[in-house]
C-alpha cells in the first residue's frame, strides 16, 4: 500500500492554488445550466461567462508573486505561467464581447449558450495547459481545448464551410495529437518517466541515445506545432480560419496560439534545461540536440511560408490566417534562441500581437456585419465611409507590420533583440526581410480603404458607440504602448522566468 | 547666452505640427457648400499657420545656435538639448534598456532643421489647391511634417527610427490619395523600398545597442563604450563591416544612389506637387543626414574600408541620373517631374561624393549641397507644379514658348534652372565647387568623371528650358489658361505662387553671393567630424585612390 | 528468443505506421476515424510495453488510460462533426470537402 | 592710391550690374528710355575704366599689379580667399571692353528699336558687361571661374534672345554646353592647382609652381592642369575643336556679335591664357600652339566660301583667336595680347558695320514687304557702296586691319605675331616650322576672303531690288563705326607704322617670367636674370581683408629679355615681307575674281569642287559632332535611362513578384524584359509563388501527408 | 518456444494482419470488424505485459464503447443498400506515394526502435496493477483524472450540440 497522505496534504494545499480555474469550471457549470434552466432571456449565458471571466481574473491577480508546484508535480503555478494566463483570459473576455455584436453568430443560432460554456471549457484547458509539467497533463490539457475548439470552429453548423473546417480541424488536430501521444511514449520509453522535472532529472544524469530522443522530441513538437501553427504543422490554419465564425477565428489565432507557445517554452526549458554553464546567454540544453537550429528553421519556414501565403488572399480571414502563421515565425524566431530574453520577447510580442490582432479581427468582423463580405476587394471606399473604424484598422495593421510607433513594433524590436543579442545575424535578416513582405499585403488592405475611390457615393456605416468604444480600446493602446512600453516590458520581464522546481 | 536658451525648443518645432493636427481634425465640416469652403480654408490657414510657427522657431534656433560648439561627437557641445529619461525597463538578464527623449543640435543639424522648416512651409502654398479630402491631406502633412523635424532633432537611435518610420504611412497616403493616375503603384513602391532601407537599420540599431547598452548615438561613436566582446566590439570585423553596410543601404535607398534609386522617379512622377517638393527638398536629406549622423561616425573602420566604393556609388548617381535626365529625351513620355527626379539623383551623389571625400571642403559641401537642393529643387518642383495645375500636363513636348505667355514665371523659372545646373551667383554653385574640390583631392579621376555632370546638366536642363520656354506656343495654349478668370485671373503666375517662389529664389541667389550664413554653421562640426573619423580613413593627397 | 521489449515495439510502429496509411488514404471520414484509433493504440502498447520493461512503471497504464479515454470523448466528437458534415454535404468523403484551400 | 584704384575697379565692376537691374525690374515701365539709360550707365562705366587704365599704366607702371583679396567664406583652417586686381593687361582690357559695350549700347538704341523685349536687351547687355569685367578684374582662379560662367550665361541670353526662332535657341544652348565642355576643363585645372597649393589666387599658385611643388609630385600633371586652364580658354575662344558653336551664334543679334563674339568674350580665353601664362609648361605652351595654329587655318578656309555675312566674320574670327593662341603658344605673348586688342577695335567694326549693312536691308526688306529673302547672304547685297558710304568706308578701312596692311593697327599685331611663330619654329627646328607655315597661309586667306567679302556686298551693281533701296543708317549706329574705325590706325599704339616693339603696348605688356622650372620649361623663355628667390612677397599682406599687394619681385614689370625676344626681333623684317606678299597675293586674287571676273568663280568652284563643298560645308565639323559625340551622348543617356526603367526597376521588380500573382506577372514582365537571365529568374520565382499556393489543397489528407513528410525531412535533416 | 512467445506471436499476427485487413479492406464494415479483432490482439499483448487492467479497459471502452460508435457512424452516414459498404480510396499514384511515405516512416521508426538503449529496469514481482492504478489516478494524477472528467463533459456537450439536428 503506498503511502499518500503527503500527496493528499499536496493536493489539498494545490486546490488552494487552483482558485482561477476551479472558479473557471464553477462558470462552465452554472453557464451551461443557466442556459439550460432560463428560457427567456438570450443573454444569460454571456453575463455568466464575462461574471465567471472576471472572477476568474480576480482570483488570478491575486496569485502574482507565487511560484508553486502542485498537484504531485502535475501542475506548475508561477509569473510565467500568470502572465499567459492573463492574456488567454483577456482575449477570453473580449472574444466573449465580440461574440456578442456578431451578426454571424447571434443570427445562426437564438442562444448561445454552448457557445459561450464552450469558450469558458477552453479556457480551462488553456489555464491547464499553460501550468502543466507532466506530459501527459499537457496531453489532456491540449485535448480539453482542442475539442472545444474543434466544435467552436463549426458552431455555425448550418454553415457549410464552418462544418468543414470542423472537419478538417478535428481530423488535422487527432492525427496532431496521435503522433504527439506516440512521441511521449517515445520519450517515456527513453527516460522512464512522464514529469518533465524527473525526465529534466534523468537527462542531467544519464547520457541519452540522441534519435530516438530528436524523434520524439520532434513528435511531441508536432502536437505544439500545430496549436501555434508552425509550418509544416500549419496546414488546417487558413482553412479552419476561413470557415470558422471570425470570433472564434480570433481567438484561436490569439488564445490557442498562447496557450501553444506557453507549453512549448516550459517544456523546453523545464525538461531540457541543464546547469549553467559559462555564460547564461543561452540555456545549456540537455540531450545533445541542437534545438536551437530546429527551432529556428522551423522559424523561418513559418514566416517565409505564412507571409507567402498571405500575399495572395483577398479574404481578410484568410489574410490573417497567414498572417497569423508568419506571427508565429516571428514568435519561433524568439523562441529559437533558447535563453530567458526570447522568452521575455515572445512574452512582451504576445501581448502586443494580442491587441493588435483581436482589434483586427474585430474590424473584421464588424465590417462584415454590415457588408456581408470579408474580401478585402469589398473594403473600397471604407476610409470614407466609416472613418473611425478604418483609421483603427489600419492602426492594427501597421501595428502587425511592426512599423513604429505602434506595439508591434516595440513586439518586434524586442524579438529581434533577442536574437541579434544571441549573434543569430542570419535569422534576424530572415526576419527582417520576410516582414516587408508582410507590407505589401497589409498596405494592400488600407490601399483598398483609402486609395481605391468608390464610384457611387455609397452611405457612411453606422456603428454603435459601444463598438466603436471597444475598438478604439484596442487600439489606443497598441498606438500608446509604441511610445511607451515600459511596463509591458517591466512586467514580461518579471515574468520571463519559467519555474524549474524547487 | 548663445546656443542656451531656457524654453524646450525642439520639442516645440518638433511637436507643434501634433497640435495643428488636433485643430485640423476637430475643425467641423461645414454643412453646405459655403460651409465645407470656410472649413477647407481654416484648415489650409491653420496648416500655415503652424508652419510658420515652426519657421520662426526655426530662425530663433539659427540666431541663438553658437558655431563654435561643434557637437558631433562631443555631447557637451550640443545645443538646445534636452534629455529625459522616457522608457527604462529593467531586464534582469540583459541590464537595464534605457531610451532616452534625447533632443539636440550641432552644425550638422542646424542647416537641416532650418530647410525642413523653410520648406514645410513654403510647401503648404501650393497645398492650397488640393481640394481633395483637405483635412485629411492636411493631417498627413503635418505628421510627415512632425517626422521630418524628429529626425533631425533626435540624438537617440531609437528616437531617430521612431520618427523615420513615422514618415513612412503620412508619405503613402499623401502619394497614394492625392497622387496622379499611377499613384497606387508608386506608393507602395515609395513604401517597400523605403522599408527595406529602415528594417536594415533596426537590426543594425539593436545590435548597437547591445554592444554599447544604449541607444544614445553619441556614446555609440566612442570605440570605447563598445563592450568588447558584444557583436560590433572591436575594429574591422566582418560584422561590422556587415551592419555598415546595411545601415548605408538603407540610407542610401533614402538619398536615393544608384542603384536604389528607382523608386524616386515614380513616386515624384506621382506624387502632388507640394509633396514632390518635400519629397526633393527635405525627405531626401534624411538619406544623407543619417549617413553623417549615425553610419559613418559610428563605423569610421568600416567607413574607411568601403570608402571608395561609396565615393564610386557617388560618381555612378552622378554621372548616371544626369544621363537618365537627358535619355527621357528618347525614351517613353519625357516627362517634366521625371526629369528633375533623375537630376535629383545626380545631385545628391554628389553629396555622396562629397562624404566619401572626407575632406572638409568636400563634407561643407556636401551639406551645403543638401541644403541647396532641397531649396533650388522644391523651387522646381513647384514651377512644374504651376504649369501642371494649368495646363494638367507634365509632358515636355506639350509646351512651347511659355516664355512670351508667362514672362514673370519665365524669370523665376530660369533662376531655378540656372541654380539647378550651378551658375555661379547661385548657392549651388559654391557646394558644388567644394564638393568637387574636396573630392578631387581624395578621387581625382572620379571627380574629374563625375565632372560631366557639368556639362550633362547643363544639357538636359537647357533643353528643357528650350521645350517648354522657347519656340512657338502650342495652338491649344494659344488662348488664356483659364478663359472664365475664375481660377486664373492672369496667364502668368498668381500671387500665392509668387508668394512661394519668390523668398526661395531670394534665398538661392543670396547664398549664392554670400553662403557665409550657412556654412558658418557647420564648419566647425565637420572639422570636428572630420578629426573623429581621421585615423580610420583615407584622405587623398595622390592619384592612389582613383 | 526471449519475447523482448523490441518485439512489442515492432508491432507498435507497424501499426502506427498503418493506421497513418489509412488515414491518408481512404476518403470515408469513418475510416480515416479509425486510421486514428491504430495510432493512439499503437501509442498505447508502447506505453505499456514501456511501463512493463522499466521495472512495472505505473504511470505508463495511467498514460494508457489516458488517451483510452480521450479517444473516445475524441471519437464521440469527431463522429458528431461527421453527422453534421453529412447533413451538410450528403456524403462524407473526406477528399470531396476541399471548398477551403489555396 | 592704390586703394583709389581697388575701390574705382569694384565700381566699374558694379556699374554695369545697376544697369541689368534697373532694365530687368523697370524696364517695362522705362520703354524706350532703358536703352537711353542702359548707353549712359555705359558711358559713365567708360570714363571709369579710362581713368583707371591710365592711373595703372602712367601712375602705377612700376607695380605688377594692383589688388586686394576678401576671406570670402572659410571652411575652419581652410580659408577661401578672393579678390580683384588691375594689372596692365587688365587695366587695357577694361577699356576694351567698356568702349565696346558701350558702342554696342549706343547702336543697339537704333538698332534694337521696336523690339518686344527691347529693355531686356539691354538689361542683358548690363549682365554680360558686368561678367566680361569680373573676368577681366579677377586676380585669382575661384573669380575668374565664376564669372567665366556668367559670361556664359549671359551670352546664352543673348544669343538665344530672338527665342521663338528655333535656331536661335539651338543656337544658344550650343554654346552654352560647348563652352561648358571647356569650362569642365578648366574647373579641373583648377582643381589640381587648389589641392596641390592650397589658393586660388593667381600669385600664390605661381610661387607654388616656382617652388618646385608640383601637382601629384609630376611635371605631367602640371601640363595637365595648364592644359586643363587652357580648355576653358579653347571654350570660350572658339578654339578648334570647340570653335563650332560661335558661327551658329551669329543667331543672336548683330551688336551681340559685336560685343560677345568680336572683342570681348571670345577674347575671354586669350586674356586667360596671358593671365596665367607663367603657369604654362612647355608641353603645355606646345599644344596651346597647335591648337592656335589649327584654329587660325581651318576657318580661314570655311570663310572663303561662305556667302552669310555673318558668317564669313565669324569664321575670321575664330582665325584670327587661333592667331592669338598661337602667339601665345609660341611664346610669343605680347604680340598675342597686342593682337586681341587690335582685333577687337576691328572686328567689332567689322560686326557694326554688317550689323548696319543687315538694318539697311532689313528696312529695304521692309519697306518692300519682302519677307522671304535671307538678309545676311551677300549674293543679295552687291552695290551697297553708293547706298551706304560710311558703312562702306568704315568697312573697308577695318577689312585693310584685318587682312593686315600697313598704317594699321592689324598690320603691326599681325606681323609681331608671324615673326614669332618663325622665331619659335627656328629656335625648336623640326616640324614647328609648320606652325609659321600654316600661319602665313592663313593670313593669305584672311586677305582673299576678307576682300571678296566686301567686293560682293558693296561693289558692283546691286544684285537684288533690296540692295537697291538701302539707305544709310542713323547716327547712332554710324558713330560707334566711326569710332572704331580710327581706332584702327596704327598711330594708337606705337609711332612707328611698321614696329610696334617700341610703341607704349609694347613697353606696357610686358612677357612675365615663367613660374615653371627651367627643366619643364622652353629654355628660350628663361630669362637670363631668370629664376629670383620667388615667395617673398606672398607672406606680406596674405591677411590683409581689403589691403592690396603692390608687389615686385618676379613678376615686377622691369625690362628683360629671352631668347625668343631677341629671335622675333631678327625675324622682324622677313616676316613683314612675307606677310605682306602673300596678304597682296590674297587681295590680288579677290578682285581678280570678284571685282575684274578674270578667274570665274564658278570655274574654280567647278575645278575644285570636293573642296568648295569641304569648305562651304565646314568640314563637316557640326556633322562630325553630331555623328559621333552627340549621338554617342544621346545614345549613352538613351540606353542608360532604357536600362534605369526596364532594368534596374526590372529586377526590383522582379523580385516583387515573388510577392505577386503569376498571371500578372506574365503580363507585366514579358512586355519589358527581353532579357533572358531576368526572364529565367522572373519564370521561376513565379513558378514557385503559384506551387507555394498549390500545397493548400484544401484537402485535410494531404496535409496529413505534408506533415509526416515534414517531421521526416526534418528528422533526416538533423540526424 | 515457450508459451509466452507463441502467445505474443499469436496476438502480434492478429492485431497486425486485422490492422492491415482495416486500412486496406474496401467494405466499410470488413474494416470495422477487422478493427475488433484488432483490439482483441492489442488486449491480448497487454496481457502479456502484466497489464491486466488495461487490457479489460482496452476491450470494454474500445470493443464496448468507440467500436459501437463507429459502426452506427457508418451506418448514419452511409445510405446502407447492402452490406458491402464500400469506402473509396485515393489514386494509384496517391496509394504508392503514401505507401512509400507510410513504409518509410515504418523503417524509421524500427531502425530507431531497434537500436536505442531504453530505459529498461528489473521487474518487480507481477502482481495485480489495479490497485497501484487505483491509487495513482487518485493521488498523482488526481488532476488529470479531474480534468479528463471535464474533458469528457465538454465532448458530450460539444457533440450533443453538433450532432442533433436544428
Amino acid at each position: 500500500m503506498m503511502d499518500t497522505s503527503h500527496i493528499t496534504a499536496d493536493l489539498i494545499k494545490s486546490m488552494g492554488m487552483f482558485l482561477p480555474e476551479t472558479t473557471l469550471i464553477v462558470t462552465f457549470l452554472l453557464t451551461m445550466i443557466f442556459d439550460m434552466v432560463s428560457k427567456k432571456s438570450k443573454q444569460i449565458a454571456f453575463y455568466t461567462a464575462m461574471v465567471g471571466l472576471i472572477i476568474t481574473g480576480i482570483f488570478l491577480f491575486q496569485q502574482t508573486g507565487l511560484s508553486y508546484k502542485g498537484f504531485a508535480n502535475l501542475l506548475v503555478i508561477d509569473s510565467y505561467g500568470q502572465f499567459f494566463k492573463f492574456i488567454i483570459l483577456i482575449s477570453s473576455i473580449l472574444v466573449i464581447i465580440f461574440s456578442y455584436f456578431s451578426d454571424e453568430l447571434q443570427s445562426a443560432h437564438s442562444k448561445l449558450g454552448e457557445y459561450y460554456t464552450l469558450i469558458i471549457g477552453m479556457t480551462f484547458g488553456m489555464f491547464l495547459l499553460v501550468g502543466s509539467s507532466n506530459l501527459i497533463m499537457i496531453y489532456v490539457s491540449i485535448e480539453i481545448m482542442s475539442i472545444s475548439s474543434y466544435i467552436l470552429a463549426g458552431y455555425t453548423k448550418e454553415v457549410k464551410r464552418a462544418s468543414e473546417a470542423s472537419l478538417k480541424y478535428v481530423i488535422f488536430g487527432a492525427v496532431s495529437s496521435g503522433i504527439m501521444i506516440y512521441g511521449i511514449s517515445i520519450l517515456f520509453g527513453l527516460t522512464g518517466s512522464l514529469n518533465l522535472f524527473e525526465i529534466n532529472q534523468f537527462l542531467s544524469s544519464n547520457k541519452v541515445d540522441t534519435l530516438p530522443l530528436l524523434l520524439g522530441g520532434l513528435m511531441i513538437l508536432s502536437g505544439f506545432g500545430y496549436k501555434i501553427s508552425a509550418v509544416p504543422f500549419h496546414f488546417w490554419t487558413p482553412d479552419v480560419y476561413e470557415g470558422a465564425p471570425i470570433t472564434i477565428t480570433a481567438y484561436l489565432s490569439v488564445a490557442s496560439k498562447a496557450a501553444g507557445f506557453a507549453v512549448m517554452m516550459r517544456y523546453f526549458k523545464t525538461a531540457f534545461y541543464g546547469p549553467i554553464i559559462g555564460s547564461a546567454d543561452a540555456w545549456n540544453l540537455l540531450g545533445n540536440i541542437d534545438w536551437h537550429y530546429v527551432i529556428a528553421v522551423l522559424a523561418v519556414l513559418t514566416m517565409t511560408l505564412g507571409n507567402l501565403g498571405a500575399l495572395w488572399q483577398d479574404n481578410m480571414k484568410r489574410m490573417l490566417a497567414y498572417s497569423s502563421i508568419a506571427h508565429a515565425g516571428y514568435l519561433l524566431m524568439a523562441v529559437s534562441v533558447m535563453n530567458d530574453n526570447g522568452v521575455s520577447a515572445v512574452l512582451i510580442y504576445f501581448f502586443f500581437y494580442m491587441l493588435m490582432n483581436l482589434g483586427a479581427f474585430f474590424v473584421v468582423q464588424l465590417i462584415s456585419n454590415k457588408l456581408k463580405s470579408e474580401n478585402s476587394e469589398d473594403y473600397s471606399g471604407l476610409g470614407y465611409r466609416s472613418p473611425v473604424l478604418a483609421v483603427c484598422l489600419v492602426v492594427f495593421l501597421i501595428s502587425l507590420t511592426g512599423l513604429p510607433p505602434t506595439a508591434g513594433f516595440i513586439g518586434k524590436l524586442y524579438v529581434f533583440t533577442a536574437v541579434l543579442k544571441s549573434g543569430y545575424v542570419w535569422l534576424a535578416i530572415v526576419g527582417v526581410l520576410n516582414s516587408v513582405v508582410s507590407l505589401y499585403y497589409y498596405v494592400k488592405v488600407i490601399r483598398n480603404m483609402y486609395l481605391r475611390d468608390v464610384d457611387s457615393k455609397e452611405s457612411k456605416l453606422v456603428y454603435s458607440p459601444v463598438t466603436i468604444a471597444i475598438v478604439l480600446m484596442l487600439a489606443i493602446p497598441t498606438l500608446l504602448f509604441g511610445m511607451f512600453f515600459t511596463p509591458i516590458v517591466d512586467w514580461a520581464n518579471y515574468s520571463a522566468h519559467i519555474f524549474l522546481g524547487n | 547666452m548663445l546656443g542656451t536658451i531656457n524654453f524646450p525648443i525642439l520639442t516645440w518645432i518638433t511637436f507643434l505640427p501634433i497640435l495643428g493636427i488636433l485643430i485640423v481634425l476637430l475643425v467641423p465640416n461645414g454643412k453646405d457648400e459655403k460651409g465645407q469652403e470656410l472649413s477647407k480654408n481654416i484648415i489650409r490657414w491653420v496648416s500655415l499657420g503652424i508652419t510658420f510657427l515652426q519657421l520662426v522657431l526655426a530662425f530663433v534656433i539659427y540666431f541663438n545656435f553658437n558655431p563654435a560648439l561643434t557637437g558631433v561627437n562631443d555631447i557637451k557641445t550640443f545645443q538646445f538639448v534636452e534629455k529625459l529619461s522616457w522608457i527604462n525597463a529593467h531586464l534582469p538578464m540583459v541590464g537595464d534598456i534605457k531610451i532616452e527623449y534625447f533632443l539636440g543640435l550641432d552644425g550638422l543639424s542646424v542647416p537641416m532643421i532650418l530647410l525642413t522648416a523653410i520648406i514645410c512651409f513654403i510647401a503648404v502654398f501650393p497645398s492650397f489647391g488640393i481640394n481633395k479630402a483637405v483635412k485629411g491631406y492636411f493631417a498627413m502633412y503635418l505628421l510627415l511634417d512632425l517626422g521630418m523635424m524628429g529626425v533631425f532633432c533626435a540624438l537617440d537611435f531609437f528616437l531617430f527610427y521612431l520618427f523615420w518610420e513615422l514618415m513612412l504611412l503620412p508619405m503613402y497616403f499623401l502619394i497614394g490619395i492625392w497622387g496622379g493616375p499611377r499613384k497606387e503603384y508608386a506608393a507602395i513602391k515609395f513604401f517597400i523600398y523605403t522599408l527595406v532601407g529602415s528594417v536594415f537599420m533596426l537590426l543594425v540599431m539593436i545590435g548597437l545597442y547591445h554592444s554599447t547598452g544604449s541607444f544614445n548615438i553619441i556614446e555609440m561613436m566612442n570605440g570605447h563604450n563598445f563592450r568588447p566582446d558584444s557583436i560590433f566590439g572591436g575594429l574591422n570585423t566582418t560584422i561590422r563591416y556587415t551592419a555598415f553596410m546595411g545601415l548605408f543601404i538603407g540610407f542610401a535607398i533614402k538619398v536615393p544612389a544608384f542603384p536604389f534609386h528607382t523608386w524616386l522617379p515614380d513616386a515624384h512622377v506621382e506624387a502632388p506637387t507640394p509633396i514632390s517638393v518635400i519629397l526633393a527638398g527635405v525627405l531626401l536629406k534624411m538619406g544623407a543626414y543619417g549617413m553623417m549622423r549615425i553610419a559613418f561616425p559610428i563605423f569610421p573602420d568600416a567607413f574607411g574600408y568601403f570608402q571608395t566604393l561609396i565615393a564610386w556609388i557617388g560618381m555612378i548617381s552622378i554621372v548616371y541620373g544626369a544621363f537618365c535626365a537627358l535619355g527621357q529625351h528618347k525614351v517613353g513620355k519625357r516627362d517634366f517631374k521625371k526629369l528633375i527626379a533623375y537630376s535629383s539623383v545626380s545631385h545628391m551623389g554628389l553629396v555622396l561624393l562629397g562624404m566619401a571625400s572626407m575632406r572638409p571642403e568636400g563634407m561643407v559641401g556636401a551639406i551645403f549641397q543638401m541644403f541647396n537642393h532641397g531649396i533650388i529643387t522644391a523651387m522646381l518642383f513647384m514651377i512644374v507644379g504651376v504649369i501642371y495645375d494649368r495646363a494638367h500636363t507634365r509632358g515636355l513636348d506639350d509646351f512651347g514658348g511659355l516664355a512670351k505667355k508667362m514672362p514673370v514665371y519665365t524669370g523665376i523659372m530660369a533662376i531655378a534652372f540656372f541654380a539647378a545646373i550651378g551658375l555661379p551667383g547661385m548657392s549651388g554653385f559654391i557646394s558644388e565647387v567644394l564638393v568637387f574640390l574636396g573630392a578631387f583631392q581624395s578621387y581625382p579621376v572620379l571627380t574629374v568623371i563625375s565632372g560631366l555632370s557639368i556639362i550633362l546638366g547643363a544639357a538636359y536642363m537647357l533643353w528643357a528650358l528650350q521645350k517648354i520656354f522657347f519656340g512657338a506656343i502650342p495652338e491649344k495654349w494659344q488662348g488664356p489658361w483659364d478663359p472664365t478668370h475664375t481660377k486664373y485671373k492672369t496667364d502668368d503666375v498668381n500671387m500665392l505662387e509668387k508668394v512661394a517662389l519668390i523668398p526661395l529664389a531670394i534665398i538661392i541667389l543670396f547664398l549664392g553671393v554670400y553662403p557665409n550664413p550657412i556654412l558658418n554653421l557647420m564648419t566647425g562640426s565637420v572639422n570636428q567630424f572630420i578629426e573623429l573619423m581621421r585615423p580610420f580613413v583615407y584622405i587623398g593627397g595622390s592619384l592612389v585612390g582613383m | 528468443m526471449e519475447i523482448g521489449l523490441t518485439h512489442y515495439l515492432f508491432i507498435s510502429a507497424i501499426l502506427f505506421s498503418l493506421g497513418l496509411y489509412g488515414i491518408i488514404t481512404r476518403k470515408h471520414a469513418i475510416m480515416v476515424l479509425m486510421g486514428l484509433e491504430l495510432v493512439l493504440n499503437a501509442a498505447n502498447i508502447n506505453f505499456i510495453a514501456f511501463a512493463r520493461f522499466g521495472g512495472m512503471n505505473i504511470e505508463g497504464h495511467i498514460a494508457a488510460i489516458f488517451v483510452i479515454i480521450l479517444a473516445a470523448a475524441e471519437a464521440a466528437v469527431a463522429l458528431a462533426i461527421v453527422l453534421n458534415i453529412y447533413q451538410n454535404f450528403r456524403h462524407v468523403n473526406i477528399d470531396e470537402v476541399d471548398n477551403l484551400k489555396g | 592710391m592704390t586703394q583709389d584704384v581697388m575701390l574705382l575697379s569694384i565700381i566699374l565692376l558694379l556699374v554695369p550690374m545697376l544697369s541689368f537691374l534697373i532694365n530687368i525690374f523697370f524696364g517695362d515701365k522705362l520703354g524706350r528710355l532703358s536703352g537711353i539709360v542702359g548707353t549712359t550707365i555705359l558711358g559713365i562705366d567708360l570714363g571709369l575704366a579710362i581713368v583707371v587704365a591710365f592711373t595703372k599704366l602712367v601712375s602705377h607702371a612700376d607695380l605688377f599689379i594692383i589688388q586686394n583679396k576678401i576671406e570670402w567664406f572659410n571652411i575652419g583652417s581652410i580659408k577661401i580667399v578672393v579678390g580683384f586686381g588691375v594689372d596692365n593687361i587688365a587695366a587695357i582690357m577694361l577699356v576694351v571692353v567698356t568702349l565696346i559695350s558701350f558702342l554696342v549700347h549706343l547702336f543697339s538704341t537704333v538698332y534694337m528699336e521696336g523690339d518686344r523685349r527691347f529693355p531686356k536687351f539691354f538689361a542683358y547687355l548690363g549682365l554680360f558687361t558686368f561678367s566680361m569685367l569680373g573676368i577681366v578684374l579677377a586676380n585669382n582662379f575661384l573669380i575668374m571661374y565664376i564669372f567665366w560662367e556668367l559670361v556664359g550665361i549671359s551670352s546664352y541670353l543673348l544669343i538665344g534672345f530672338w527665342y521663338e526662332k528655333k535656331s536661335a535657341s539651338d543656337a544658344s544652348k550650343k554654346a552654352f554646353i560647348t563652352n561648358r565642355i571647356g569650362d569642365l576643363g578648366f574647373f579641373i585645372g583648377i582643381m589640381i592647382l587648389f589641392m596641390t597649393y592650397g589658393s586660388f589666387m593667381f600669385e600664390d599658385v605661381f610661387a607654388g609652381i616656382s617652388s618646385g611643388l608640383m601637382p601629384f609630385n609630376s611635371s605631367t600633371m602640371l601640363t595637365l592642369a595648364g592644359i586643363g586652364i587652357f580648355m576653358g580658354a579653347m571654350g570660350k575662344s572658339a578654339q578648334w575643336p570647340l570653335h563650332v558653336w560661335l558661327p551658329d551664334a551669329m543667331e543672336g543679334p548683330t551688336p551681340v556679335s559685336a560685343l560677345i563674339h568680336a572683342a570681348t568674350m571670345v577674347a575671354a580665353g586669350v586674356y586667360l591664357v596671358a593671365k596665367v601664362f607663367a603657369m604654362f609648361t612647355a608641353d603645355a605652351l606646345t599644344f596651346i600652339a597647335i591648337i592656335g595654329t589649327i584654329t587660325a587655318f581651318i576657318p580661314a578656309t570655311i570663310a572663303l566660301t561662305q556667302t552669310d555675312f555673318k558668317k564669313v566674320l565669324a569664321y575670321s574670327t575664330v582665325s584670327q583667336l587661333g592667331f592669338m593662341i598661337m602667339s601665345m603658344g609660341v611664346g610669343g605673348y605680347t604680340n598675342g595680347f597686342f593682337h586681341l586688342v587690335t582685333h577687337a577695335w576691328f572686328k567689332a567694326g567689322l560686326f557694326l558695320a554688317s550689323g548696319s549693312v543687315i538694318h539697311a536691308m532689313h528696312h529695304a526688306m521692309h519697306h518692300m514687304k519682302d519677307h522671304h529673302s535671307d538678309p545676311q547672304d551677300i549674293n543679295n547685297m552687291g552695290g551697297l557702296k553708293h547706298t551706304m558710304p560710311w558703312t562702306y568706308r568704315t568697312f573697308l578701312v577695318v577689312t585693310l586691319a584685318l587682312s593686315g596692311i600697313p598704317l594699321t593697327s592689324g598690320f603691326l599685331s599681325k606681323d609681331g605675331i608671324l615673326a614669332g611663330t618663325l622665331a619659335y619654329a627656328n629656335l625648336t627646328g623640326g616640324w614647328h616650322w609648320i606652325i609659321p607655315i600654316m600661319g602665313f597661309a592663313s593670313a593669305g586667306m584672311t586677305a582673299f576672303y576678307m576682300f571678296r567679302l566686301t567686293i560682293v556686298a558693296f561693289h558692283g551693281e546691286p544684285k537684288t531690288e533690296i540692295a537697291k533701296h538701302t539707305h544709310e543708317n542713323k547716327a547712332q549706329i554710324v558713330l560707334p563705326l566711326v569710332i572704331l574705325t580710327v581706332l584702327s590706325f596704327w598711330f594708337f599704339y606705337s609711332p612707328n607704322p611698321i614696329d610696334a616693339s617700341k610703341g607704349w603696348f609694347h613697353a606696357s605688356v610686358t612677357q612675365p617670367q615663367t613660374a615653371v622650372p627651367a627643366a619643364y620649361q622652353w629654355d628660350f623663355l628663361i630669362s637670363e636674370k631668370a629664376a629670383p628667390a620667388a615667395s617673398q612677397h606672398l607672406s606680406e599682406s596674405s591677411h590683409g581683408e581689403t589691403g592690396q599687394i603692390a608687389e615686385a619681385g618676379s613678376h615686377s614689370t622691369g625690362h628683360y629679355l629671352n631668347k625668343l625676344q631677341e629671335e622675333t626681333h631678327h625675324f622682324h623684317l622677313l616676316a613683314m615681307i612675307l606677310s605682306l606678299l602673300i596678304a597682296g597675293t590674297g587681295i590680288a586674287f579677290a578682285f581678280a575674281i570678284y571685282q575684274f571676273k578674270v578667274i570665274s568663280a564658278d570655274n574654280l568652284e567647278a575645278r575644285f569642287k570636293a573642296l568648295h563643298n569641304f569648305s562651304l560645308q565646314k568640314w563637316f565639323f557640326d556633322e562630325l559632332y553630331k555623328a559621333t559625340v552627340i549621338a554617342g551622348i544621346l545614345g549613352i543617356s538613351k540606353a542608360l535611362s532604357w536600362f534605369d526603367t526596364y532594368v534596374v526597376d526590372g529586377i526590383v521588380n522582379a523580385s516583387a513578384y515573388l510577392t505577386r500573382g503569376y498571371g500578372k506577372f506574365v503580363g507585366l514582365f514579358d512586355n519589358i524584359v527581353i532579357d533572358g537571365a531576368v526572364n529565367l529568374t522572373a519564370n521561376t520565382t513565379g513558378y514557385l509563388g503559384s506551387k507555394i499556393r498549390k500545397i493548400q489543397t484544401g484537402q485535410v489528407q494531404s496535409y496529413v501527408v505534408f506533415v509526416l513528410l515534414g517531421l521526416l525531412i526534418i528528422l533526416y535533416f538533423f540526424i | 518456444m515457450d508459451l509466452v512467445t507463441i502467445a505474443f506471436y499469436f496476438f502480434g499476427a492478429l492485431t497486425i494482419i486485422f490492422g492491415a485487413v482495416v486500412v486496406f479492406s474496401k467494405n466499410i464494415m470488413y474494416s470495422a470488424f477487422s478493427l475488433l479483432f484488432t483490439f482483441f490482439g492489442i488486449a491480448g499483448l497487454y496481457v502479456l505485459l502484466n497489464a491486466d487492467f488495461l487490457a479489460i479497459t482496452q476491450i470494454m471502452i474500445y470493443i464496448g464503447g468507440i467500436l459501437v460508435l463507429i459502426i452506427f457512424g457508418v451506418m448514419l452516414t452511409t445510405r446502407i443498400t447492402g452490406v458491402d459498404v464500400k469506402s473509396g480510396t485515393m489514386g494509384k499514384f496517391q496509394l504508392a506515394t503514401t505507401g512509400i511515405l507510410t513504409t518509410v516512416i515504418a523503417i524509421t521508426l524500427l531502425i530507431v526502435f531497434s537500436s536505442t538503449k531504453w530505459y529498461l529496469k528489473e521487474v518487480p514481482a507481477v502482481e495485480s496493477t489495479v490497485n497501484d492504478i487505483g491509487n495513482k489516478l487518485l493521488t498523482n494524477y488526481l488532476l488529470a483524472f479531474e480534468a479528463a472528467s471535464m474533458l469528457l463533459l465538454i465532448a458530450i456537450v460539444g457533440a450533443a450540440f453538433i450532432a442533433r439536428k436544428k
